[in-house]
């Protein structure tokens, strides 16, 4: 039995091996375009990983498929160019260094997440790398002077307000909030911003509870905002601790007029997983399928992407897979709009951008961080995701635990 | 004694010639082949001479990286923080070695484990000081990229050098005497006059200096901190790992082992993008199962076949 | 009022601390061996409720017993053909050689299964049920009971059965236990199977509670670890009784300081314990 | 004759178990002792409290008028008190001069490890161990080992010398060797402890015997008159007949 298991394995490592090595075979011998990304396919963020890869994947074949990039009067092939940093950081920056000098990449995406990107920009910045972050939402990560690093979403103030605003406008009723939010970098911020966000309009926060990375039981915060008797829960963090504390908000009774999670119900794996009791539950994404933008980069309209999407990997883009896509087509209007691969002139020609694509308006602000997105607010209902704002996209209104 | 240091000297100048010449990947590379001979050189301290577990390495390592994360966002300067990262961590050890090294075995394995834990939750949950789960920034330093990776290697190569020299000076000292003493039958050490309790705290400590001056550092090369990457967990098996490689007990075992790991990581990790965890564990299953003295020990077994017959 | 809810909250999650526990205290107990692959296996017991139940509809709780059986053979396995071999080198050896075996084990998971959370959702969940304000978990409950069951029979199987009782003989002296006439490496594998199967079928039994990853091994370990610790090796009644205290002290931690701080809490406890009490709050006195 | 060793009343409590039990005597400057007694009499339990192994629960020790009861085993050791352990203990993967040079250089005042060598060199040569400096410790036959614990015990340069069954698994040949070897220790100055379960060997070579019983002491004096001591008689015929039904304690 253990034999048979470990030559399942050794099988499953050499057919593993021999695609990876007829890959890289292959991508050399055109003229190309080479893009480096440090993903972590391993480790903790493996998902979220899992995710980038598959947006960076299908630009790539689409770019391909339609004649490659065309700069410079040749035409270029798209070769993505990955390493596993295997959730950690210092690997990933080590990645990203190894992919400017030793692949000789010509453009770089950025890490996932804000503090990985933003580490690994520092390196990019030094060799004068374009780079492009799909996952990096903090203000923290724009606001270092660097020139090379553009970032495909938009700062974290604007996934609070528009929920405070529609939530507040909607239903007088709700005056009391309970935050709960994962100690992490993106997680605490967006808390945070939603705690200002929140008190600017006037509303009480009767608790504000961080847990650890890896919390295994949230019973006790759970019990504790039980007993401030919010009417509306806002929580931040990933898919599997939002999966948990809202199971344990059923158990223990802790059930509000809204309840708001933060970033993992725009997941499809998210509304699967919770099921039944993801029913109802408010959330904001950077992007959704059901925004509608005629796009002039290599995807055409949001229709067109979902279509393509929807052929290669059956069902819908979310935010951050089509993040990573778009981060491909916004890398690629750059190079032509540039007509060259040079990656200064690359870079003048991304940060003058104002051009709309499938994703939605692309203008990137002083620092790099694109400004021109309005990120829709949705609700979960049936295990579908529900466009409640902006109102041009809208496809129902919110709705309220009775 | 005399051909040791050969060996030291010659090997420092060869690392830092092929520095000085290579392109900057390469330069990280061998950055961190520092870092590895330096981590397992001083788990060897403990670990090998003492013959207790530890694996408190990952504590010591992202205690200095984070002591000298936070100083030197107060603005102090930068070799002063590298300093008081290595005595932070020692005084550390010291104290709780005091607490810990009456245990044996599993216990003391699990104590030094539950260090590391400990000093991540701590770090994690005190966001004002050190950036808690958010990380922690260090200030850029102003020189060019060929100026700085050369820099780094520079600082890891003398830090492996002082601490394979403490190695080479530890076996020939009474000290390491005591400490093998120690490690073979710890009672009877002690009925022999060996102070056990004063000698392995000693040792832990000086597992812990160069560790924690090899975390400080490692924070100012790649710039940006964070918990679950100073206080892995891996950071403390892999010293483990290149000891068990080349050889326990020895002097330059640790650092045969860390090249051997660290050209095996490279290796892996270009080659298995998905499955190099897997790897690394089937050389960890291998080393374990048929070569547990070591690279060498194949060598000296192949060598007293070839003279027997 | 609201300390009760705190109470009933550590102490469900402190049955479930236990039974991830119990297996791993056995093997460290009696084959002086710390097993990293506990965690894994707990989540290789999950994934088999949860294919069980999506390709069969079987129920969790059903698919304990699934999951125990294919555990075990595992375990079986990797006792006899890997950590046997090396049984008598020093726990820093075998410690290695199943940290290995964790890398090579997780990362399969992660290739076949991927790392993406997923949940069985019930048709039919059992309610919550609320005795005097105090909200009771129906799924917990009873995930708590067949728990408790299980490590009573395992408790049984080791006082009553021959097995057990070489089981035993070979944690008080594997020597003299081999001069009886034990088969000592069979009882190795034996035992390891059983720490397997511990594992296998607490994973399918946590399967309602918790999203499925391979990336939770390592927090599963790192309970067992802290529960042994506190309740002293290889004995079930130290693992029901540390885990049970983990759970309270998490429960009353997080409720007082934030939950934030429950962690570091139980660790700090853990080192206090560790300096006090090194044989665990039970002591160690054959597994029993 | 000034008095080396005195204890007051010391006892050890293991559990619920005495194993030694309020015992008293002396030992004087130069003297022989033999220590005697049943298996389980607690002859090795009591050499432990004296070295520091383990601490007494109560009762005290005086070495050279010195309190040396709360004393731990490096600083007993350091005072000039040394053992051989009943068991051999080497360590294993040292060679044989390694071994003896620890004894000279924790505990017998080697000023540094060239130092230690060559005075292990010389307690080498004194044992007969001369010819195998060189080896690994765990390489020797039982008789040398014995042997070589004799040697680390002089290398800790011992004002007392404790030897616990130094002859034990030793033929008649090799035991007049070790014997011939501690008359001459003796001779030194050395006073010594000797715990031996052969009668001839205790009444050629010691001075004066005292007998343990269950943790108690049973006799006190020369060795003609101990080993007609009835107690003792009984001990050790009660003893063998309890040994044949049930199994003695260990």
């Amino acid at each position: 039995m253990s034999r048979e298991w470990t030559s399942k394995l050794l099988t499953r490592f050499a057919i593993a091996g021999a695609i990876l090595g007829s890959a890289v075979v292959a991508g050399q011998a055109q003229e190309t375009i080479r893009v480096g990304a440090p993903l972590p396919m391993t480790g903790p963020l493996a998902p979220e990983g899992a995710k980038q890869k598959k947006g960076y994947d299908l630009w790539a074949e689409t770019a391909n498929a339609k004649g490659g990039i065309k700069a410079n009067g040749k035409t270029y092939k798209v070769e993505i160019v990955y390493f596993d940093y295997a959730s950690n950081t210092p690997r990933a920056v080590q990645g990203a260094e190894r992919m400017i000098t030793e692949d000789k990449v010509n453009f770089l995406f950025a890490p996932f997440g804000s503090g990985a990107s933003k580490a690994a920009s520092s390196v990019s910045e030094r060799y004068g790398i374009p780079t492009i972050a799909a996952t990096a939402s903090s203000a923290e990560v724009y606001d270092q002077g660097y020139k090379f690093l553009f970032g495909t979403l938009t700062p974290n103030e604007t996934v609070t307000e528009p929920i405070a605003n529609i939530v507040t406008s909607k239903n007088k009723d709700v005056k009391k909030v309970a935050i709960l939010a994962r100690n992490d970098l993106f997680p605490l911020a967006v808390a945070q911003q939603m705690e200002k966000s929140l008190k600017a309009k006037g509303m009480e926060i009767v608790a504000f509870e961080r847990y650890a990375i890896g919390t295994m039981d949230h019973s006790a915060a759970v019990t504790q905002m039980r007993a401030a008797r919010p009417d509306w829960v806002y929580a931040t963090g990933y898919v599997n601790d939002l999966i948990l504390i809202r199971k344990q908000m059923n158990e223990l009774g802790l059930r509000p007029k809204v309840i708001t999670m933060v970033a993992g119900p725009a997941y499809r794996e998210f509304a699967e997983a919770t099921g039944p009791l993801g029913e109802n539950i408010s959330s904001v994404a950077w992007w959704h399928p059901a925004v509608r933008y005629k796009g002039k980069d290599v995807f055409g309209t949001t229709e067109a992407f979902n279509k393509a999407w929807d052929a290669k990997y059956k069902g819908e883009a979310d935010y951050a897979e089509a993040s990573a896509a778009a981060a491909g087509a916004i890398l690629q209007l750059g190079i032509e709009k540039a007509d060259s691969i040079d990656p200064k002139k690359v870079r003048d020609a991304l940060a003058s951008l104002d051009v709309e694509t499938f994703y939605g308006k692309v203008k990137f602000g002083p620092s790099g961080q694109i400004t021109s997105l309005e990120p829709p607010v949705f609700q979960l209902r049936g295990g579908k995701t529900v466009v409640v704002w902006p109102e041009a996209v809208k496809q129902g209104e919110l709705e309220f635990f009775k | 004694m005399k051909r040791d240091w050969v060996i030291l000297v010659c090997g420092a100048a060869a690392i830092g010639a092929l520095g000085w010449s290579g392109d900057n990947y390469f330069i990280r590379l061998l950055t961190i082949l520092c870092m590895y001979a330096t981590l397992a050189q001083s788990w060897n301290f403990i670990g090998g001479f003492a013959g207790y577990p530890s694996f408190a390495t990952a504590a010591f390592f992202g205690l200095g990286a984070y002591t000298s994360g936070v100083l030197q966002n107060q603005g102090l300067p930068i070799l002063m923080c590298w300093g008081l990262a290595g005595l932070c961590a020692a005084v550390f050890a010291v104290l709780i070695g005091g607490a810990i090294l009456h245990l044996r075995g599993h216990y003391f394995a699990i104590a030094t484990l539950i260090i590391a834990e400990m000093l991540r939750e701590i770090v994690n949950t005190t966001p004002n000081l050190t950036g808690g789960g958010m990380g922690l920034n260090l200030p850029i330093l102003r020189i060019s990229v060929d100026v700085q990776s050369r820099v780094f290697l520079l600082a890891m190569l003398v830090l492996a050098v002082v601490t394979t020299a403490a190695a080479i000076l530890l076996q020939r000292s009474r000290l390491g005497f005591g400490l093998r003493c120690i490690q073979q039958n710890e009672s009877a050490a002690s009925i022999l006059g060996v102070n056990a309790y004063q000698y392995k705290t000693a040792a832990f400590g000086m597992s812990a200096v160069f560790v924690g001056m090899a975390g400080a550092i490692y924070a100012s090369w790649v710039n940006y901190i964070e918990p679950p990457d100073v206080f892995d967990i891996l950071i403390a098996v892999k010293p483990l790992v290149m000891v068990l490689l080349g050889g326990i007990g020895t002097i330059f075992g640790p650092i045969i082992g860390a090249m051997v790991l660290l050209a095996l990581e490279e290796l892996v990790w270009r080659n298995f993008l998905t499955v190099h965890a897997a790897a690394l564990g089937v050389i960890i299953i291998l080393l374990v199962l048929f070569l547990p003295n070591g690279l060498f020990s194949l060598l000296k077994d192949l060598s007293a076949k070839r003279a027997k017959q | 009022m609201i300390y009760f809810q705190i109470l009933a909250n550590g102490l469900m999650l402190g049955a479930l601390y236990a039974c991830i526990a119990v297996g791993f205290s056995l093997v460290w107990g009696v084959l002086n061996v710390i097993n990293i692959l506990h965690g894994t296996f707990i989540v290789l017991g999950s994934y088999i409720a949860f294919f069980a139940f999506r390709f069969a509809g079987i129920h969790p709780f059903v698919s304990v017993f699934i999951a125990g059986f294919v555990l075990f053979l595992m375990g079986y396995a990797i006792q006899s053909a890997m950590i046997n071999r090396v049984i008598a080198a020093p726990v820093l050896i075998t410690l290695t050689l199943t940290f290995g075996i964790d890398l090579v084990l997780n990362n399969a998971m992660l290739v076949a299964f991927s790392a993406d959370y997923r949940k069985i959702n019930l048709p039919s969940p059992l309610p919550s049920f609320e005795v005097a304000s105090i909200f009771l978990p129906g799924d917990r409950v009873a995930a708590m009971g067949l728990a408790l069951l299980l490590t009573i029979l395992l408790y049984f199987l080791l006082r009553a059965t021959n097995v057990g009782r070489a089981i035993i003989a070979v944690r008080m002296d594997r020597e003299a236990a081999a001069l009886m006439g034990v088969d000592v490496k069979r009882v190795n594998a034996i035992t390891f199977g059983i720490g397997a199967l511990m594992a296998g079928a607490t994973g399918a039994l946590i399967s309602v509670i918790y999203p499925i990853s391979p990336l939770n091994s390592s927090a599963f370990l790192g309970k067992a670890f802290v529960v042994c610790v506190l309740g002293g090796l290889g004995s079930v009644p130290g693992a029901l009784v540390g885990g049970l205290m983990l759970g309270v002290l998490e429960s009353f931690g997080g409720f007082w300081f934030g939950p934030e701080h429950a962690v570091t809490l139980s660790f700090g406890l853990l080192l206090i314990l560790l300096f006090a009490r090194p044989g665990g709050l039970l002591g160690k006195r054959g597994y029993e | 004759m000034t008095v080396l060793l005195e204890l007051k009343s010391v006892s050890r409590q293991f559990g619920g178990l005495n194993a030694v039990n309020d015992v008293s005597f002396q030992v004087s400057q130069g003297e022989i002792l033999g220590l005697i007694g049943p298996n389980g009499a607690g002859k090795t339990t009591l050499i432990n409290l004296i070295t520091g192994v383990h601490p007494a629960t109560s009762g005290r020790i005086l070495f050279d008028g010195q309190d040396i009861t709360k004393m731990r085993a490096h600083q007993i050791a350091r005072k000039g008190l040394a053992r051989t352990f009943q068991v051999v203990q080497p360590f294993p993967k040292m060679t044989v001069l390694e071994n003896v040079a620890t004894g000279a250089l924790f505990a017998g005042g080697a000023t540094g490890l060239k130092d230690a060598f060559a005075q292990a060199r010389q307690h080498l040569e004194f044992t007969g161990l001369g010819d195998s400096v060189d080896k690994l410790a765990s390489t020797l036959t039982l008789a040398k080992r014995k042997r070589l614990e004799l040697a680390k015990g002089l290398a800790m340069r011992p004002r007392l010398l404790m030897l616990d069954e130094v002859n034990a698994g030793l033929n008649s040949m090799e035991i007049d060797d070790a014997l011939r070897m501690i008359r001459t220790i003796a001779e030194r100055g050395v006073t010594i402890i000797i715990i031996e379960h052969l009668m001839k060997v205790m009444l050629s070579t010691a001075q004066r015997i005292v007998a343990l019983h269950y943790g108690q002491m049973i006799a006190d004096g020369v060795p003609d008159a101990v080993l007609r001591n009835p107690r003792v008689i009984e001990a050790y015929l009660g003893s063998k007949y309890a040994a044949a039904h049930s199994g003695s304690s260990a």
